[in-house]
């Protein structure tokens, strides 16, 4: 079981058995489709997972059970529905300009598939290890909001063209909000190569290392991340109540769940980001001096560390949505340019000064 | 001011009108030219400014048609139905007075599409609940409709 | 022929394929999304050779920034059934010489130019390097380029809001 | 540089937009032809009759007592208080007396329904501004009434317990322990509607000072209920012309000044409570007697004509009869208090965003069968 608290003897073993039987080139490509596979599995999985955990802790903000009849407490409901959207008809307006339209949920999907690839899930997994993690990350999550603008002008419908340039003001923004947030933990760790940043946390994770910035930027991202991620009190881009359904309105079937399904894998990425940028990804907590809570700390495998923190802020992204209002388009703008990006630089001039001083701990 | 004020007031504005002592309001029918007038002074007269128009609708009588306009004051809190009788029956005209009354312009409008009283003057007077293409005014009492209409 | 081999191919066909639908393309909007292709493509090569800073730059700044500014701007002005005027031919037959010839010259300088392998510098463009040349105010730095380029940023954007500015509407907007 | 921008016609056009029939913030099939600049709205053009249904004309075929099931179709949520302004004017032109124990029942029954149709408002509108739990926990309490209303009238929705001359039957035995129950438990449930909504930040910004109308605008468009009362336009019928028991209980008529959407949501929140305190008042207070005096079999009315108005839960309600002594009325007007709130949808949505469009609209609390009628 050791290969549960270091992934690295895993894959350590299998590049080895591949590395006897094939020259490297081979190996490289076998590997990179190993990895794609393990992906695609992965995103099923949260697909699966996720839409269900979504419904169930709205039923349970809204005093409801949620889906309980299919499987055990409506486990299987996602499953069902997804079979439900394999077989509804795929419909598209006449005057859409077909290509883009069944390209758009492709970028979406390929967007988040390309930024879940640098996440480090636990010690020694993780697909690709840039020393420029952060700043990839952030460029391939930029390329989702094309796919969106896509889907909006391509269907030919007005309610899908207003979420489109809606999402694409909000996206753009938020964007900054952001990577500036995170841009004040990398002035902690001073690498944006995410292992690094990390094992930096091995002593205590940043948001409880870098004093009030930290704790301000975690606040920060948290909000900006879930603007960007197009949810709820940010989804304008869709707004039921206002557009029906905005960029998506004409998109049913399978290609609806692709979008469905990038909204879900874009919150997990998020939420893996922030928690490990600020929550000390797979690190287990620690306190300095408690030696046997430590020890059953660090009992606690790594990935379960990972998947607990991640679940820990999608849940508060769930919450979010379940318990706000809507904002209107003027004012998430208002939100951004004059509170959030202001507040951020002067946070990152802040922390920048503690570790100057050498303040933080 | 009570009844017997409003219908000196109405008289003395127009000499025809007929003044009736219904049930519950005072009735007081004149002749559809008047309309315009009338209404334009109970509004503006800081003794009875009328300003709440509360129901506006048609009656078809067998040999006229009838707009009926329930006024109310919410300042001296009086009010009573005022009549306005157009004779031409088949093709009725009368002015509007949504620019008096604001809410008139839905309810004219209801009125138009029902009985076909042309309302002159209104910003924006088509059918506003049947289809643009309906034949006929439904609510006339000589309307039929065969196809569509259950017969008791 | 190795396998970086083969994936470099890959995205030189993908690259060369997306510019010319890129420039051939009459419905606008798929024009700048045959260019975003392209410019990704640009990107999986330098991932390739590992400037990861570059590609990330490339993503961010052209994938991520300029062909949404060019979607965004085709999203505000044309309409789904407009096409693109089909351009006179002999602009098509000049266009298409100055390409080709292009395309001529950079090919004959690439293969008469003899790439000798060059000993490796010792300078790896780490994150670390790049930020302290980009920074740094010594010799070899940056800065005052960077700088230059902010200000210029800065009264384009402040351009930008002068001629959005120019016609306030009225009342709440 | 001008001249190419002029020749491709670069300058913003308005463009038009179809909202409805079929859209989930238009609470039924009300389609609204929308102006935009951007997403600002320059006009807003209310195109009805998708379930207009002729009920006037049918009115003019059908007996008394017939007419009376009619109204409930129309505004469904106060389908009560319909049917017993057709039942007051009957009653009226009739000049029966009905016992007081009809009027008490009748009060508390009408009180109810506001507070059912009020619960279904505030869940609605949370829903429009994107908060959908609140309408979760809207129709949680609604549940509560329609449950009393089932077990005393027999109907959940449209509950037909008015007739004219009295009540169909008597009420329930349980039905007094079971309103007290519901008063006790709603009152505690109200302040989590504020804690829920009207104390929220995003929430108070999308509401202040969005959708203004002015107390003369409100009276010229004839703008009732708790539209018209935010907008400081006293038109309660409650009491203005007291029916029922209204006369004898003591409750305040909300008024605000602001006439913005938060003054028309406070306006509702506030109407929920006085229908509580009325309901407190008269619950114990059921007098013995019969619940209801006997009537013709066919009802005709004497030649003249009556106008009864009631308060329901969207304004002013009011029911216009001209009889020529037949068993039918000669012509019978429904005024219902949504036609008139929908006319000022326009004047007050001009300028506004599509958002606030969506909030102006739950706020005037459009019911759309009591539109088309």
């Amino acid at each position: 079981m050791n290969w549960l608290y270091d992934f690295s003897i895993l894959t350590q073993s299998i590049h080895e058995s591949l590395s006897g039987n094939f020259e490297s080139g081979t190996v490289l490509l076998l590997e990179m489709i190993l990895a794609g596979v393990a992906f695609m599995i992965l995103f099923a999985l949260l697909g699966l997972v996720l839409v269900y955990a979504e419904r169930k802790v709205s039923a349970f903000f809204q005093q409801r059970l949620g889906p309980m009849r299919v499987g055990f407490w409506g486990t299987a409901q996602t499953l069902a529905d997804v079979i439900k959207l394999l077989m509804k008809e795929p419909l598209m307006n006449k005057n859409a300009d077909k290509f883009l339209f069944n390209l758009a949920p492709y970028i979406i999907m390929i967007a988040a598939f390309m930024a879940m690839a640098s996440l480090p899930f636990a010690k020694g997994l993780q697909a690709l290890d840039f020393d420029i993690g952060l700043l990839y990350i952030s460029a391939v999550s930029s390329l989702g909001v094309v796919g969106i603008l896509l889907a909006g002008w391509s269907s030919d419908n007005k309610y899908s063209l207003i979420g489109a340039l809606r999402s694409g003001a909000q996206i753009i923004s938020y964007e900054l909000s952001v990577g500036l947030s995170l841009l004040t933990i990398v002035v902690l760790t001073g690498s944006l190569q995410l292992s690094v940043i990390v094992e930096s946390q091995a002593n205590g994770w940043w948001i409880f290392r870098g004093h009030i910035p930290a704790v301000i930027a975690f606040i920060i991202f948290l909000i900006a991340s879930t603007a960007e991620t197009n949810r709820g009190p940010f989804d304008l881009a869709e707004a039921e109540s206002e557009l029906t359904a905005g960029f998506h309105t004409e998109y049913s079937g399978m290609k609806f769940a692709f979008f469905f399904l990038a909204e879900f894998a874009n919150m997990f990425i998020v939420s893996a980001i922030g928690a490990t940028v600020f929550l000390g990804g797979w690190m287990p907590f620690h306190i300095g001096g408690w030696e046997g809570f430590n020890n059953v700390m660090d009992y606690i495998p790594p990935i379960v560390w990972f998947f607990g923190k991640v679940g820990f802020m999608i849940f508060m992204m769930m919450w979010f949505r379940w318990t706000f209002p809507r904002l209107r388009i003027d004012q998430l703008l208002t939100l951004e340019w004059k509170y959030l990006l202001p507040v951020n630089l002067m946070n990152i001039l802040v922390m920048a000064f503690l570790v100057l001083m050498g303040w933080h701990f | 001011m009570n009844n017997e004020e409003i219908k000196q007031f109405i008289l003395d504005h127009v000499a025809e009108a007929e003044c009736m002592e219904g049930s519950q309001f005072l009735q007081v029918t004149i002749p559809a030219e008047k309309i315009l007038s009338l209404a334009s002074e109970l509004k503006a007269n800081p003794n009875t400014s009328f300003d709440y128009l509360f129901c506006l609708t048609a009656v078809d009588r067998p040999d006229h048609m009838e707009v009926v306009y329930h006024l109310k004051s919410t300042t001296h809190n009086h009010q009573f139905v005022l009549k306005a009788k157009i004779n031409t029956r088949e093709n009725p005209e009368i002015e509007t007075v949504c620019h008096i009354w604001r809410t008139a312009e839905l309810h004219e409008r209801e009125a138009y599409d029902l009985f076909g009283i042309k309302f002159l003057n209104h910003p924006d007077l088509r059918r506003l609940l049947l289809t643009d293409d309906w034949e006929g005014w439904p609510m006339r009492k000589d309307y039929d409709d065969p196809i569509n209409m259950i017969a008791y | 022929m190795g396998t970086s081999a083969i994936i470099f191919y890959t995205i030189a066909t993908i690259m060369i394929v997306f510019s010319l639908l890129a420039v051939t393309s009459r419905k606008i909007l798929r024009a700048a999304v045959y260019l975003l292709f392209a410019l990704g493509g640009t990107a999986a090569v330098y991932f390739m050779v590992n400037y990861f800073f570059l590609a990330a730059v490339q993503l961010i700044v052209y994938a991520g920034g300029i062909v949404v500014l060019i979607i965004f701007s085709i999203l505000l002005t044309s309409h789904i059934e407009e096409k693109m005027q089909k351009p006179d031919s002999w602009k098509i037959i000049l266009t298409s010489i100055l390409g080709l010839g292009g395309t001529t010259l950079c090919l004959y300088v690439i293969t008469n130019h003899l790439f000798a392998s060059q000993p490796s510098t010792g300078v790896e463009a780490t994150m670390t390097t790049i930020g302290e040349k980009l920074l740094g105010y010594r010799e070899g730095g940056y800065v005052l380029p960077f700088e230059v380029i902010s200000i210029l940023l800065l009264a384009a954007m402040i351009g930008a809001i002068v001629v959005a500015k120019r016609n306030k509407p009225e009342g709440n907007g | 540089m001008e001249e190419i921008i002029h020749d491709q016609e670069l300058e913003s056009k308005e463009y038009f937009i179809n909202m409805g029939p079929q859209h989930p913030s238009t609470h039924g099939v009300l389609r609204l032809v929308l102006s935009l600049d951007g997403e600002i709205i320059r006009k807003v053009e209310p195109h009805l009759g998708y379930i207009h249904r002729s009920i006037e004309k049918m009115c003019e075929h059908d007996s008394y007592q017939q007419i009376v099931h009619l109204t409930d179709r129309m505004d469904y949520l106060s389908c009560h208080i319909n049917n017993e302004a057709v039942c007051l004017a009957v009653e009226q032109a009739l000049e029966l007396e009905v016992p007081d124990r009809v009027k008490v029942i009748r009060t508390i029954i009408d009180e109810l329904t506001r507070l059912s149709s009020h619960q279904l408002w505030w869940g609605v509108m949370g829903m429009d501004l994107g908060a959908i739990t609140s309408f979760l926990y809207g129709f949680r309490d609604r549940e509560m009434i329609t449950d009393i209303f089932e077990e005393t009238c027999g109907a959940r929705l449209t509950m037909n317990y008015n007739i004219p001359g009295g009540l169909f039957f008597d009420i329930h035995p349980n039905f007094q322990k079971r309103t007290k129950d519901f008063i006790a438990y709603f009152k505690k449930k109200l302040p989590e509607y504020d804690t829920l909504l009207s104390n929220n930040v995003i929430f108070k910004q999308r509401m202040d000072g969005i959708g203004k109308l002015s107390k003369e605008d409100a009276i010229s468009f004839g703008v009732t209920g708790p539209t018209g009362r935010a907008s400081g336009f006293s038109c309660d019928v409650r009491k203005h012309h007291p029916y029922m028991a209204y006369d004898r209980v003591e409750f305040k008529e909300i008024l605000d000044t602001k006439g913005d959407c938060f003054a028309r949501y406070k306006c509702r929140i506030a109407e929920m409570w006085e229908s509580m305190h009325i309901i407190e008042q008269l619950i114990d207070n059921i007098p013995e007697g019969d619940y209801k005096v006997p009537t013709k079999a066919v009802i005709k009315l004497p030649k003249g004509e009556w106008y009864q108005k009631v308060e329901t839960a969207r304004g002013e309600f009011g029911v216009y009869i001209i009889s020529e002594g037949q068993r039918s009325p000669y012509r019978l007007k429904f005024r219902s208090p949504g036609f008139s709130n929908l006319s000022a949808l326009d004047h007050m949505a001009r300028g506004c965003k599509i958002a606030d469009l969506v909030a102006i609209m739950s706020t005037l609390d459009l019911v759309i069968p009591d539109i088309d009628r």
